[in-house]
C-alpha cells in the first residue's frame, strides 16, 4: 500500500463516513500554514520551486499539476505553494500523485484551493490523473474545496504543494 | 400584443400600409406558456470565470429562439423541474458581500409562464458546491419531493415539499454521496467503498436510511457518478466503459446485469465527458458521448455519440461530432432532439436524435455550460 | 425645434436639476406599460416590428438601435417593445432618434432596459448616433437606467420602444 | 519564504542538489509590498455580462505578473487609490439574493499589502451604476477625503472620510454630474446645460454647493465627461477634439483657453473611447486616443495615441497602435509606462510612454476591462 492510499484511505474514511466537520478540520490542518514574508513578486512562481525540479509553474503541463482543476495560482499572485494576497487558502482539499521528471520519483500534491476573492480567471488548468468520482470525495477535483474555509466558499485559484513522496 | 394587431388591422385598412407612420408603442412585458413544451430546454452555466453569476438559459430549440433566463447566484447548479413541466425550483447560494460575508442558501420556486420568483425556503447553508451534476438536486417521480445534496465535507440531504414550496428538513446520509431516485419516495446513494446505501421518504419527506449494499464497484475501474435514469432503472458507467445496470427493487440494492460499450476491438474508445449519456424512454435508446483514449481521460469531451439499444445491449449508431462534446441530453417526445454543448464554446447543438443529423447551432450562450436539462415527462 | 429637443430638453431639464423621484417617474410613466398576452414565442422578435418597418430586430444594425447599449432584448426573449419573462421594465430611460429606412421619417426610440435578471449575454450592440455624455443623462447609454426599477437595479438587456414622430 | 530559504540553503550543503528528494512543503500566503510600486497598475473589469462579479486586477508591468485582485460586487467602478499607494477603497453594491432583494451599497478598505477587506461603512444605496469614469469616485488631493457620485436619477455626492474610513455624509448637488477636484477642499460638477458648479468641503467633509459658470460648452460640440487632470488643472475634451482648459482659481469655474487636438487638415481625426487621455505630470505630456470617423463617433476605440507637449499646445508625435485601444494611462514616474487595453480583449499592452515602443503584452484579464488606475501620486 502506498502513502497515497494510505493518505486517500484515510481521507476518504473520514469524509465517506461523516466524521465531525471540527476533527476532519483538525486532521487536515496538519498540512500547516504559515504567513509568509511581503516579497517582490518578480518570479514569484518560480521562486517557488524546489531545487530538483523543472519546468514552468505557470503552464497546465508542469508536472505538479497532474490532477489539477482550475485556475493556476501561479498566475494569480500566488504560486505552487501559496495563496494571492488576500486569500486563505483552504484546509482541506483533494490529492493526486504526479511523478517528478526530475528525479523520477512520485510525489503526493494536495491541490488547496485559496478561497475568499472570486475566480481569478487566468491560467485554467484541467488534468485528470487518477481523479476520482465525487463519491471519493479526497480525490476528486470537481469539488469546490473553498467550503471549509473561515472566509466563505468563495474559489480564487489552486495550489498544488507536496506533501512528501508517494511511497 | 393587442397594439400590434390593432396596428395591423389599422394598415389593413389603409392603402398604402409601408407609407403609414409607425404608431407610439407601449413597452409590455412578455409571458411564456404555462407547460414547458417538448422542445424547450433549459442550459445550466456554472459561469466559472465569473461564478458569482450563475444562470439558466431556456431555449426553443423548434425556433432557435431563447426564450428568457434566470439569474441563481454562486455556484449554480441544476434546476429541479417539476414532472409537469410548469413550475421549477432552484436551489442557489449568496453571500451577504458577494464574495464575502453570511452565507445564505435558498430554493426559488418559479413558474414557466413568468419566469417570476415566487416562494423562497431557506435552506441549510450545505448544499454541494462544484461541477454540477444531474444527481446534485433530483425531483422524485411523482413530483411531491425534491432532494438537495449537501457536502460540507459532511454529507447529507435536504428534503423540499415541491407542492408546499417549503423545507421538510436535513438528513444524515452516513457520507454517501448524492442522490439517485428510483420511486416516490425511494432513492439511494452512493458510497466511496464502491457500495449504495438505499434509503426512503415518509409521507412527510423525513428520510430514513435502509441497508447499505455489498461493495458491487470496482476500485481499479470505478463507475462514475454520472448515472443515467431510464425511468424504470439506474445505468452506472465505469471508466474503462462498462454499464451497470441496477436492480433497486429488494431492500438492499444490487447489480442486475453488466455489460459493455465497447467491444475488445473498440477498447481504446471511453465514455467522458460532463453529461456523459442520454437516454429516450420511448425509444429505449441510449445516447453516450465517447472518445478515444486511455487511463485518467474520464472527462475527456467525447468527439463521436454512440447510440445503444439498451433492452438489446447493442449499439445502433455512430454520430460523429463536428466538433467534441461535454454534455448530452435528449428531448423524451416521440420527434425527439439530440442536443450537445461544449464547455468554453458558446452554442447549443440540436440534431435528430433518431438519424443523428444536424438540425440548427442556436449561439450566444454559455461560455461554461454545463447539465443540459430538456422539458421533463411524467413517471410512469 | 424638434420633438426630440423638446423631449431631450424637458428629461434633462427634469434631472439636471434634480426634481423629486417621484414627479419624475410621474412624468416618465406616461410612456405607459401593459401586460402582454400569453404568446408562443416563435419570431416574437420579428412580430414586434410595425408594418412599415424593415430589417432584423436581432441585428445591431436594425434602424431602431441607433443609439442603443447593451443586449437586445429581441435576442433575450423579448422584443423591441416587450422585455423578456419575469424582467422589469425601467421606467425611466434614455432616448434617440432614428431614420426608419422604410418612410424615411426620424423617430424617437426610447431605450428602455429590462431589469431583475443579470447581463442576458446575447447580441451585445453599442450604436452611438446621438448620444450624450452621462452630465446630460437623458442622452446618455451609458448609464444603468435600471436604477428606476421595483425589482432593483440588476441589467438584462435593452428594449427600443417607438415613440412617435420625431417632427 | 522561509520555508525556501531554508531548503535552498540545505540544498547548497548537500553536494547533488537536483537529485535530492522534494521536501514537503507548507502553504502560505502571499503579502505584497506595503506601497504600490511605480510600475504596479490596476485594471478594473466592469465583467459587462456577468456584471455580479466585478473584479480589479492588480499587475506589476516590469515583471509581467498578476500580483492578486479584489471582488467587488455588481457594477464595478474604479478604486479609490491613496495619494501615498498604501491603502485603497471600493465602493460596491450588493443584493441580498444577488439579482434581487435590499441593495447594500458599502466602501470597502484594503491596504495594499494584504489585499484584505477592512473597516466597510455602509453608504446611501444611491451609487451610479453604468459605465465608470475616472471622476464617479475620485480622491481629493491631499487625500484627507474621497467622494461617491449618486445617481438615481438624482443627483448627489457621499463623502467619504479617507482617514477615519468612515461616510461623512450624503450631499444634493442640484442635479450637476461627477466629481472633478481642484482641491483638498475644492471640486465642481459638470451641468446637464454646460455650465460648471463649484462646490467646497469644510474641516469635516462637509459639501457646500458654490457659484455656478456661465455656459461654458456648446451644445453642439459637448464636453465629454472624461476630463484628465494634469495635477493643477483640468483639460476637456469636445466630440470634435478641442480642449477646454478650465480655470478654477477663482469662485467660479471659467474656461481659461482652448485649443485643439487636429489641425483642419486633420479634420477627420477625434478623440474617443472610454478612457481617453492620460496626463504624465514630470513632461508635461498628454496621451490621447485618436480615431477617423465622423460624428458620433465620440466612442469609438483609438487606432493611434497622439502625444501633444500641453504647454505648448503641440503635438510631439503619433503612436500607431497594433489593434485599437478603449482605454489608456500613463505611470507618473521618470521612466513612464504607457498602458492601453481594448473592451472585448483580454491583454494590457505596456510601452515605453517616452518612445511608443511596445514592451509586452499580458494576458488574461478582462474581457470587458474599464478604467486603469496607475500608481497614485501625491499632490503637489
Amino acid at each position: 500500500m502506498t502513502r497515497l492510499d494510505r493518505i486517500m484511505e484515510r481521507m476518504s474514511r473520514s469524509t465517506a463516513r461523516g466524521i465531525s466537520r471540527r476533527s476532519f478540520f483538525g486532521r487536515a490542518t496538519a498540512f500547516g500554514f504559515a504567513a509568509a514574508m511581503p516579497l517582490l513578486p518578480v518570479s514569484r512562481a518560480n521562486a517557488a520551486q524546489q531545487p530538483g525540479e523543472t519546468g514552468d509553474p505557470q503552464s497546465c503541463d508542469y508536472w505538479r499539476y497532474c490532477a489539477i482543476d482550475g485556475f493556476l495560482c501561479s498566475c494569480c499572485g500566488g504560486s505552487t505553494s501559496s495563496c494571492p494576497p488576500g486569500t486563505e487558502p483552504s484546509p482541506i482539499t483533494w490529492v493526486g500523485t504526479c511523478r517528478n521528471p526530475a528525479d523520477g520519483k512520485d510525489y503526493v500534491i494536495s491541490y488547496n484551493d485559496c478561497c475568499g476573492k472570486s475566480g481569478c480567471g487566468r491560467c485554467m488548468c484541467n488534468r485528470n490523473e487518477g481523479d476520482k468520482p465525487i463519491h471519493q470525495p479526497s480525490g476528486s477535483n470537481d469539488i469546490n474545496w473553498c467550503l471549509g474555509t473561515q472566509v466563505g466558499m468563495i474559489y480564487n485559484c489552486s495550489t498544488a504543494v507536496v506533501l512528501g513522496a508517494a511511497d | 400584443m393587442k397594439t400590434f394587431t390593432a396596428l395591423a388591422a389599422l394598415c389593413l385598412a389603409t392603402a398604402a400600409p409601408a407609407l403609414a407612420q409607425l404608431q407610439p408603442e407601449e413597452l409590455k412585458k412578455e409571458s411564456l406558456a404555462e407547460t414547458m413544451q417538448p422542445h424547450w430546454v433549459w442550459l445550466n452555466d456554472i459561469s466559472f470565470d465569473r461564478m458569482l453569476d450563475g444562470r439558466a438559459y431556456l431555449v426553443d430549440a423548434d425556433s432557435g429562439q431563447m426564450l428568457g433566463m434566470i439569474s441563481s447566484g454562486y455556484g449554480h447548479g441544476i434546476l429541479m423541474l417539476a414532472e409537469d413541466g410548469k413550475s421549477f425550483a432552484v436551489p442557489s447560494t449568496f453571500l451577504a458581500r458577494g464574495t464575502r460575508g453570511e452565507r445564505t442558501d435558498v430554493v426559488t420556486f418559479y413558474k414557466t409562464s413568468d419566469l417570476t420568483p415566487g416562494a423562497e425556503p431557506v435552506i441549510p447553508a450545505k448544499r454541494y458546491n462544484g461541477m454540477p451534476f444531474q444527481s446534485v438536486s433530483p425531483v422524485m417521480p411523482g413530483g411531491r419531493f425534491g432532494l438537495v445534496y449537501n457536502f460540507t465535507p459532511e454529507q447529507s440531504v435536504t428534503v423540499i415539499d415541491m407542492q408546499a414550496q417549503k423545507m421538510v428538513g436535513e438528513y444524515a446520509t452516513s457520507g454517501c454521496s448524492l442522490i439517485y431516485p428510483t420511486g416516490p419516495s425511494k432513492f439511494f446513494l452512493i458510497c466511496g467503498d464502491g457500495a449504495l446505501q438505499s434509503a426512503t421518504l415518509d409521507a412527510e419527506g423525513k428520510v430514513t436510511l435502509g441497508k447499505t449494499s455489498k461493495k458491487l464497484f470496482a476500485d481499479d475501474d470505478p463507475v462514475t457518478e454520472k448515472g443515467v435514469w431510464t425511468g424504470s432503472q439506474w445505468l452506472f458507467f465505469t471508466y474503462s466503459g462498462k454499464v451497470h445496470v441496477i436492480d433497486h427493487s429488494k431492500d438492499v440494492p444490487a447489480i442486475a446485469k453488466s455489460w459493455s460499450l465497447t467491444t475488445p476491438a473498440e477498447k481504446d474508445w471511453r465514455p467522458g465527458a460532463l453529461q456523459a449519456a442520454a437516454y429516450h424512454r420511448g425509444t429505449g435508446r441510449l445516447y453516450v458521448l465517447m472518445h478515444q483514449g486511455g487511463p485518467d481521460t474520464h472527462k475527456d469531451p467525447g468527439t463521436e455519440i454512440w447510440v445503444y439499444d439498451v433492452a438489446r445491449q447493442t449499439r445502433i449508431e455512430r454520430i460523429a461530432l463536428e466538433t467534441p462534446a461535454l454534455s448530452v441530453a435528449v428531448s423524451q417526445d416521440d420527434k425527439p432532439l439530440l442536443y450537445t454543448t461544449m464547455m468554453g464554446e458558446t452554442d447549443l447543438k440540436v440534431r435528430d436524435a433518431l438519424t443523428g443529423k444536424l438540425i440548427r447551432k442556436i449561439d450566444g450562450f454559455g461560455p461554461t455550460m454545463t447539465i443540459i436539462q430538456p422539458a421533463p415527462v411524467p413517471a410512469k
